[in-house]
């Protein structure tokens, strides 16, 4: 059994109606997607800025009511309305640690709300827990009783890991955790997170745009793309054997220390309009090898060698 | 820096255009021209119908272009005559013959006449006739003695009344019995308010609403010709304002000056006017419950009250400590016998302490302003101050004149002890009639709100009222206030001297005890 | 607290208002213990007693009473009811803004329609028909003004809970099982109280003059009851006589707002976080030199950073953010200046064409020199005409740094118009052609367009543009793929170095990206704590770092290809500037670092071109 | 922007329906009728009761707000007991009056409140800055009648610089100068508060525009200091400045009630509260309902120059 099971979740925002005009369809920011985790394992999602990665995350907290679909977690359907059933199996990391911790509370406070609210602890078994969680991720106890504007960067984003580890949750969704921490820094939090999995059996989604880092952290890659998945495979593979042109993009694109500097694409790159999206691939305008199908039929997830899916009509060579 | 540079640079301009501005208009404060004689008037006109309206601030246009059938004599409150040359009354006292002017046109030329007066009448008294419409007539009950008006012939008008009713032609005289032009009215219909036509030595001008109503004078009048070439009132609502612009130069003339700015008058420039009145200032107190109920306290609080010091120094002089009901103004009237009770705290102690009143709690309706109440606040907060320091707890209320009357005038029971009340008549009839009669409560459609009971005095003043014989009026009227100065319903604290201020350039101005504005005579260098 | 006191004793017109409005409520709580006469009792013989008459300090009014027992006793009245006024429209404000702030859509629309409709009317009718409706008092005032103030409470309140519930803690607080009413009283109370407390104590004063309003006219305190506004309005009539009797009580209405504003300013400023850091205050057009010590001589360089020093003064504290760094470029190179946020290479950046916000930013030794010229010291005449003209700078983020109001065309013709005398028809022919060169398409359409409209890509290419329009020497380039996606970085990268070596422009790139560097860059400055700890070619030093920051921090980062596994990390967190210890800076974190380190100030050393700053390399250079 | 001009209009109705049906319980709720008001002295029960059903005030609530709203809805407003003439024509008078006086109000705040406030933020902490901002404190700390009734008492009375009240010379006025004259003092006073209020807001919404990205890049370009400050900060600062704008307007619509009191301005303000004291029913739903759509349309117009400001705001 999965430990997580997405199957045909999708996002329309409405429109404000306008007055006199026709009712508009709506903004579709996460098409129909489907996938699954394993327990224990760490499925990256990759893309850039607008593919719908953090409106996905947020439907699998329960912060959003998806438009359509379901979502299981250890075989059971959840109820979409309530984020309180979703906290005691799925925790939510954010990616600005800073903003996700009330100015105005003590991180006692803020770490044993979730013990008290879900887990309905005594005072003295609480403040137990969380003891123990802060030593896990490395924090002096004592930090306790600060506010959140005395922590660093780094230290508020093993705050946030803690306080979505006191919910005890099932599974993590990591958003960019490190994105907006150093690179010194942002080693120190993945090397935590990996050892905080091992230790209390947690299964990740782990979302980010950063190529190496979620090649570094992941067993699986799924990518987005406008909102949808066009490739999904093994982390150690995906990058160096893209079957989609758009992954391939995305892996030629990183700058890397002995790569010479080459533009991959010189054309006007932009997204296509959500408000107007175009018939068939999404990515058909910035794509070499497209054709007129791609631009009239959306292609579907398809397997490719082994664990590999891509939704391409015209697929690379492995 | 540049900033620096350009702020100053801004700044100085900012300054010198306002400078410039300043002293481009400084010269616009120019005096008014002669010959026009600009009035400060306390508020707007509700209206220049003189059927229409109530206050004396709107009397004060409308004499001057109005006139009724009679008038009071120059400086009385005697009934003299106007549009109506003589009369006669039969000997049951219940129809007036009147003798109409002859000559006289209405300022739109049409004649007036007998059918005119009998239009006036009907249009305010006949709920049937077609211009009855143009109301509402809220001071017809003037006249409600009157059965019918008749014309007898073009100039000689017959009114037959219901009941003998002495003051009736009093109160002809009273601004309500102003005669309208019968064409005005079927001209203007609902706006005959705003397009007045009359007889009087002035004829309506413009009326510049919330600035002015001017009023030009009449060349066709068949007295003399008014001295003026025309009147501004300006409503000007703030006293104080009032009294800048008296200061500043911007009107020539001004009514009831506030007592506390009288001595910015008294130097040369200006002439201060002043005329006592038909007033009464008094504090009704509810006879019927509550400590007030007892004679003795109602005395007490006659004695207990400082009326030297209220009109001396609340009110700067501008009235004189009252005696009685009936206001010394109506001099065939008054009964000159009375002093007023003395200020004696030690006497209303004593009165309180037998009566068992000894630091009653009383609640005190106090007005913030209305018609005749002169300074109500200040005065009310003095009358409490002399309450206490003889041992009563006062509370006062105050309320905006119109809820003020409001809660007073359907009577005090079970609301208040005592409330303020100022009433300024043209006759010695109507204040106590209206007011001091048992069959004048509240609930009977009077103003007794003390509920005052005394079936002697009831009688005199029924006596009075249909008495023709004025000597013999005058001897009831001065029992009744024997007998109700004893009785003390109310506390009689002043009658108000109406004052007004003119400015140097303004001659041959006098005020009149009806508290009404004849301009006729004034001229303006 | 203590920090709360202190801020606002530091802003000195609060600390009078303070004082101001402490000596009033003293008074003021004293008054009934004080010796004074009773403010009720009349002697309408000795009314209008000028001040200073005997037994009556500030004279006497209307009534010959007491006008120092009647002001204190008035403004113990009118404190209180403005006080309490402003505290029941906050309340009841604050809770309708919150509500309909937290969950919008339906409730927000039809709270704030209602809230919309006593806003129209105007409220000073609405303030007299509800007294009207009530009857007069001080109480009923009270009521009164305090209902006509819960729209402006409601609305302003709003507005900050809109901008606090989407912020990420109240979706961990929804994750942590809280319910609505939890969330509004546990989490977004807190925060919104200080914008409650400073609407408050700038609204106190407000109230008191608008109850001083009602009682001028005519409704307010009952005779003989003294509040400000009432004893205004009793003196009205007297003012031109007797104008004693209304400016006492104007004085004191005067004093008690001026200081309840000056020090709700105060409040407002002192609960301010961006205060403490000096954001509140004007950055001036350049930054603050107060340059102590020798002037380094002038190099045949085109553009020389000499030992800069630039820190930031903020209260007692000096953080010292470049802390002596030379840096230097030739025509038609790149040099990458790369290092962890805080380790003062932005900073160093913005110093040269005096950028650095000032204050806090002061530049205290060193010089920039541009073909020898120094820039430091040049008056602010000849610096601006350098900027933008000789040294241009890419900054980070396109959306914040480019106007959002005006549209792109006008801001690159604004640029070139800035330096040169050109007809408007010029600058946008000038404008289309440099978006062209950056090779934006459509720049026809695109000139008109307002930078929300575009791309992040576009933006950026915008603020390239806007960098090349005079053709400068140099072009500061301080991280302007940041935030960009990897796709459209690519894309910016290549066209920079494109247009490096067709116009053989230098460029400092300011990143904290090896990759990038190692792309782009001739050169490479590493810079940590504010000094440069090794500089080289950028092969040289990414095959072989010499220093070990750079040597670790290289190890840390993740390289495509490298499959799943586990990252070396530098243990410890960069230091503070404001307390940097002696000797080397990153001794805490370093495992060589020996006692030596922690003690002697270590000179940037090296041969060729290559140099770095620690005693123990861990290569020779 | 046309459809959103009307869209904005048409979402303005039911605000001013709101108010017709506010206006309306409050003063059917204000105790104390028009017939007392009119009678005065001689209100006795009786009159009262009769004078009320003259005016059509005997029938049922709800049924009078009908027959309100739907003459009002023709263009009928009514006739004001207390005027004795229709209110469409008294109020439209009047508020002619009001216009002149809030306006130039208005426009005198905006100018020399966003001027204040520019300077102030550009000299911050320099001499200029303290001085405005203690100019600026006495504004808004001294009532604006008491600050009237000061102007009249020095400049009318003792100096005899501007005329004490009204609107136009009673003779020889009428043209330009002449009201020019007479409005210099009421909206100076009128305007105090609000230039208070506007100037310290701009100083902090320039002081917050003077720290973002886009000044530094405007200073980074070369762009003089100047157009730095009266163009880019202050375009950006109106952003926050323009909201605040239509705000104090109604302040000012509000505060001129005290204004016109003191100088005798033949204004709605003044008008209004006479009209409440009286009772004057119609007089008074008439009068608010035109202030209000008054202040809404203006509200309007404030957010379309908000829109045409700011091209991010959608239309």
């Amino acid at each position: 059994m999965p430990a997580l099971k997405v199957d045909n979740i999708s996002k329309t925002f409405p429109l404000k109606r306008s007055l006199f005009g026709p009712a508009l369809p709506g903004v579709r920011a996460v098409q129909p997607v489907s996938f699954e985790i394993a327990t224990g394992e760490t499925l990256g999602l990759v893309g850039e800025s607008g593919c719908g990665k953090s409106t996905l995350a947020r439907m699998l907290v329960g912060l959003l009511e998806p438009t359509e679909g379901m979502i299981e977690i250890e075989g059971r359907a959840l109820d979409n309305a309530n984020p309180a059933e979703f906290g005691k199996l799925i925790q939510y990391v954010f990616q600005d640690p800073q903003s996700s911790l009330n100015p105005r509370k003590t991180i006692r406070q803020v770490m044993e709300a979730p013990l008290k609210l879900l887990h309905d602890m005594s005072k003295p078994d609480r403040s137990k827990r969380v003891s123990e969680i802060f030593e896990s991720v490395n924090l002096r106890e004592e930090f306790l009783d600060r506010y959140p504007h005395e922590f660093s960067g780094g230290q508020a984003q093993r705050i946030g890991i803690a306080r979505a580890l006191a919910a005890n949750p099932r599974i993590m969704i990591l958003d960019e955790p490190v994105s907006a921490l150093d690179v010194s820094v942002q080693a120190q939090v993945l090397n935590l997170l990996a050892e905080l999995k091992a230790k209390f059996s947690l299964t990740y989604l782990f979302i980010t745009h950063d190529l190496a880092v979620v090649e570094a952290v992941s067993d699986r890659i799924i990518v987005l793309y406008f909102g949808s998945v066009v490739e999904v495979g093994r982390a150690e593979k995906i990058f160096g054997n893209p079957r989609h042109p758009y992954t391939k993009l995305l892996a030629e694109s990183a700058p890397v220390v002995g790569r010479p500097l080459t533009a991959p694409e010189q054309k006007e790159t932009e997204l296509p309009d959500p408000l107007d999206p175009p018939p068939g691939c999404p990515f058909a305008g910035r794509c070499p090898r497209s054709t007129d199908l791609c631009r009239v039929e959306e292609p579907l997830l398809k397997p490719m060698g082994e664990d590999q899916l891509a939704a391409c009509h015209h697929p690379l060579e492995a | 820096m540049t900033i620096l540079s350009w702020t100053r640079r801004g700044l100085l301009a900012a300054v010198g255009a306002v400078l410039i501005a300043g002293g481009m208009f400084a010269s616009a404060t120019a005096q008014t021209p002669p010959g026009v004689l600009i009035v400060g008037q306390i508020a707007e006109p509700k209206s220049l119908d003189p059927a229409a309206v109530t206050a004396v601030n709107d009397f004060r246009i409308l004499v001057n272009v109005y006139e009724g059938l009679t008038r009071y004599k120059s400086g009385t409150l005697e009934v003299e005559p106007a549009l109506a040359t003589s009369w006669s009354i039969s000997d049951d006292g219940t129809e007036y013959t009147l003798k109409l002017r002859s000559g006289v046109n209405f300022h739109d030329g049409t004649p007036f006449n007998a059918e005119a007066v009998k239009f006036n009448f009907d249009r305010m008294l006949n709920e049937k006739h077609p211009y009855h419409d143009t109301g509402p007539f809220p001071l017809s009950f003037f006249f409600s003695a009157v059965k019918s008006t008749d014309v007898v012939d073009d100039m000689t008008v017959k009114f037959t009344l219901n009941a003998p009713y002495a003051p009736f032609l009093s109160n002809l005289a009273y601004p309500t019995g102003l005669i309208v032009s019968p064409a005005a009215v079927a001209a203007s219909g609902k706006e005959f308010g705003r397009n007045p036509v009359g007889t009087g030595p002035f004829k309506f001008g413009e009326w510049r609403s919330n600035e002015a109503v001017v009023v030009e004078r009449n060349d066709g009048y068949w007295g003399e010709a008014a001295g003026s070439q025309a009147v501004v009132f300006r409503p000007i609502t703030d006293a104080n304002t009032r009294v800048a612009e008296m200061l500043a130069g911007g009107i020539d003339l001004m009514v009831e000056v506030p007592p506390t700015s009288l001595g910015q008058f008294s130097g040369d420039g200006f002439s201060i006017a002043e005329q006592a009145g038909p007033h009464v200032w008094f504090l009704i107190l509810n006879a019927k419950e509550g400590p007030f109920a007892d004679k003795r306290v109602r005395q007490a609080a006659n004695y207990a009250i400082n009326k030297e010091a209220i009109v001396n120094d609340v009110l700067e002089g501008t009235a004189t400590v009252a005696a009685g009901p009936t206001p010394p103004a109506f001099a065939w009237a008054y009964n000159e016998s009375l002093d007023p009770y003395p200020y004696d705290p030690e006497k209303a102690k004593a009165l309180i302490a037998e009566a068992g009143a000894s630091g009653a709690e009383l609640k005190f309706y106090v007005t913030e302003g209305g018609s005749g109440m002169l300074d109500p606040v200040p005065m009310g907060t003095a009358i409490q101050a002399d309450l206490e320091a003889v041992g009563f707890d006062v509370k006062i209320e105050t309320y905006e004149w119109n809820t003020f009357l409001g809660e007073v005038n359907p009577g005090l029971e079970g609301k208040a002890d005592m409330a303020e009340m100022a009433w300024m008549t043209n006759d010695p009839d109507t204040l106590p009639y209206l007011a001091l009669r048992s069959e004048a409560w509240p609930d009977k459609g009077g103003f007794n709100s003390g509920y005052y009971a005394n079936a002697e005095v009831d009688k005199l003043l029924e006596a009075a009222r249909t008495a023709t014989d004025q000597n013999e009026r005058a001897k009831l009227y001065r029992e009744m206030q024997t007998i109700v100065q004893e009785d003390a319903p109310w506390v009689f604290v002043a009658n108000w001297k109406q004052n007004a201020v003119t400015n140097d350039r303004v001659k041959n101005f006098g005020l009149e005890p009806s508290f009404l504005l004849h301009l006729q005579g004034v001229v303006k260098d | 607290m203590s920090t709360f006191f202190k801020l606002l004793f530091r802003n000195r017109l609060a600390a009078m208002g303070a004082v101001v409005l402490s000596v009033i409520l003293i008074l003021v709580l004293i008054t009934p213990l004080l010796p004074l006469q009773n403010p009720d009792i009349t002697a309408t013989a000795d009314r209008f007693q000028k001040p200073f008459a005997d037994g009556h300090l500030l004279g006497t009014d209307h009534l010959g009473r007491d006008l120092l027992s009647r002001l204190l006793h008035g403004t113990r009245l009118s404190l209180a009811v403005g006080i309490s006024a402003a505290l029941i429209a906050a309340t009841i404000g604050s809770a309708i803004g919150i509500i309909a702030g937290y969950f919008g859509g339906r409730t927000d629309n039809i709270i704030m329609r209602g809230v919309d409709m006593l806003m129209a009317f105007p409220y000073i009718l609405l303030a007299l028909a509800i007294v009207a409706a009530l009857g007069p008092g001080l109480m009923n005032a009270l009521i009164a003004v305090a209902a006509v103030n819960v729209p402006f409470f409601a609305r302003n309140i709003r507005g900050i809970t809109v901008g606090l519930a989407g912020r990420e803690f109240i979706d961990a607080a929804r994750l942590a099982g809280m319910g609505h009413t939890r969330i509004i009283l546990t989490e977004l109370l807190p925060n919104v109280l200080p914008v409650i407390i400073i609407a408050m104590s700038t609204t106190i004063g407000w109230m008191i003059l608008e109850t001083a309003g009602l009682s001028f006219l005519g409704l307010g305190s009952q005779p003989p009851q003294a509040d400000l506004g009432s004893m205004l309005g009793e003196a009205r009539s007297a003012m031109i006589s007797h104008p004693h009797t209304s400016v006492v009580p104007g004085i004191m209405i005067f004093l008690i707002v001026m200081s309840i504003n000056l020090l709700g300013d105060g409040i407002r400023d002192a609960l301010d976080p961006r205060l403490r850091s000096g954001a509140l205050s004007r950055p001036r057009a350049t930054t603050l030199v107060e340059r102590t010590g020798d002037v380094p001589e002038a190099t045949d360089d085109l553009l020389a950073i000499q030992d800069l020093e630039t820190q930031f003064h903020v209260n007692k504290r000096i953080y010292r953010a470049v802390g002596g760094v030379s840096l230097s470029v030739k025509p038609g190179e790149c040099l990458g200046v790369i290092g962890e946020s805080g380790s003062g290479k932005s900073v160093t950046a913005l110093s040269v064409m005096g950028l650095v916000a000032s204050p806090p930013g002061v530049i205290t030794a060193g010089a920039v020199r541009f073909r020898g010229e120094d820039l430091i010291d040049a008056p602010y005449e000849s610096l601006r005409q350098k900027r933008g003209d000789r040294v241009a700078y890419i900054f980070q983020d396109p959306l914040s740094t480019l106007h959002p109001l005006y549209r792109v065309g006008q801001q690159l013709a604004e640029a070139i118009q800035s330096h040169h005398k050109i007809s408007k028809a010029e600058a946008r022919e000038r404008a289309i052609q440099l978006l062209e060169d950056v090779r934006i398409p459509n720049a026809e359409s695109r000139v008109d367009n307002f930078p929300h409209e575009m791309s992040g890509g576009m933006r950026q290419r915008v603020g390239i543009a806007m960098a090349l329009a005079n053709e400068p020497n140099v072009i500061i380039a301080d991280e302007p793929t940041t935030a960009l996606d990897v796709t459209v970085q690519a894309q910016i990268l290549s066209l920079l170095d494109d247009l490096r070596r067709d116009r053989g422009l230098a460029i400092v790139f300011i990143t904290h990206d090896f990759g990038v560097v190692a792309q782009l860059c001739d050169r490479v400055a590493v810079v940590y704590a504010g000094r440069v700890v090794e500089e080289g070619p950028t092969g040289a030093v990414l095959d072989a770092p010499a220093h070990p920051y750079t040597k670790r921090l290289i190890a840390c980062v993740p390289e495509l290809g490298g499959g799943r596994r586990m990252l070396s990390a530098i243990p410890g967190l960069p230091p503070v500037v404001d307390d940097l210890p002696p000797g080397c800076a990153f001794a805490p974190r370093c495992d060589k670092a020996q006692e030596k380190c922690r003690h002697i100030d270590i000179s940037l050393a090296g041969t060729g071109d290559r140099s770095v700053r620690c005693l123990y390399p861990e290569e020779l250079v | 922007m046309g459809g959103y001009i009307v869209k904005r209009l048409v979402s303005a109705v039911p605000v001013l329906l709101g108010i017709t049906i506010i206006v309306f319980l409050i003063m059917s709720l204000i105790p104390g009728d028009p017939a007392t008001a009119i009678l005065g002295s001689y209100a006795t029960p009786e009159n009262v009761e009769k004078l009320n059903r003259d005016l059509g005030l005997d029938k049922p609530m709800v049924q009078r707000y009908f027959i309100w709203l739907g003459n009002m809805l023709t263009g009928d407003f009514g006739r004001s007991f207390s005027l004795n003439r229709p209110v469409l024509d008294e109020v439209s008078e009047r508020f002619n009056a009001t216009l002149v006086l809030a306006g130039t109000a208005f426009v005198l705040c905006s100018l020399l409140g966003i001027l204040a406030g520019v300077i102030s933020a550009a000299r911050q902490y320099g001499l200029a800055d303290k001085a405005i901002t203690f100019v600026v404190l006495i504004g808004i700390s001294v009532p604006s009648f008491f600050l009237g009734m000061m102007m009249i008492l020095l400049f009318a009375v003792n100096l005899r610089w501007l005329p004490v009240s009204g609107m136009y010379a009673i003779y020889g006025g009428g043209d330009l100068p002449d009201l020019i004259n007479h409005l210099i003092m009421p909206a100076l006073a009128l305007a105090a508060v609000a230039t208070g209020v506007i100037a310290r807001l701009s100083r902090s919404a320039m002081l917050e525009v003077l720290r973002q990205d886009f000044i530094r890049t405007a200073r980074a370009k070369g762009v003089p200091e100047r157009r730095v400050i009266m163009g880019h900060a202050l375009r950006a600062a109106m952003v926050s400045i323009i909201p605040i704008l239509g705000i104090q307007a109604g302040f000012v619509l509000s505060g001129a009630v005290y204004i016109e009191i003191v100088f005798q301005w033949p204004g709605v303000g003044r008008m209004l509260v006479d009209a409440i004291l009286k009772r004057d029913l119609l007089l008074v739903q008439g009068g608010v309902v035109f202030v209000a759509a008054c202040y809404v349309l203006f509200n309007i117009s404030v957010d379309v120059a908000q829109s045409l400001l700011d091209p991010r705001i959608k239309t």
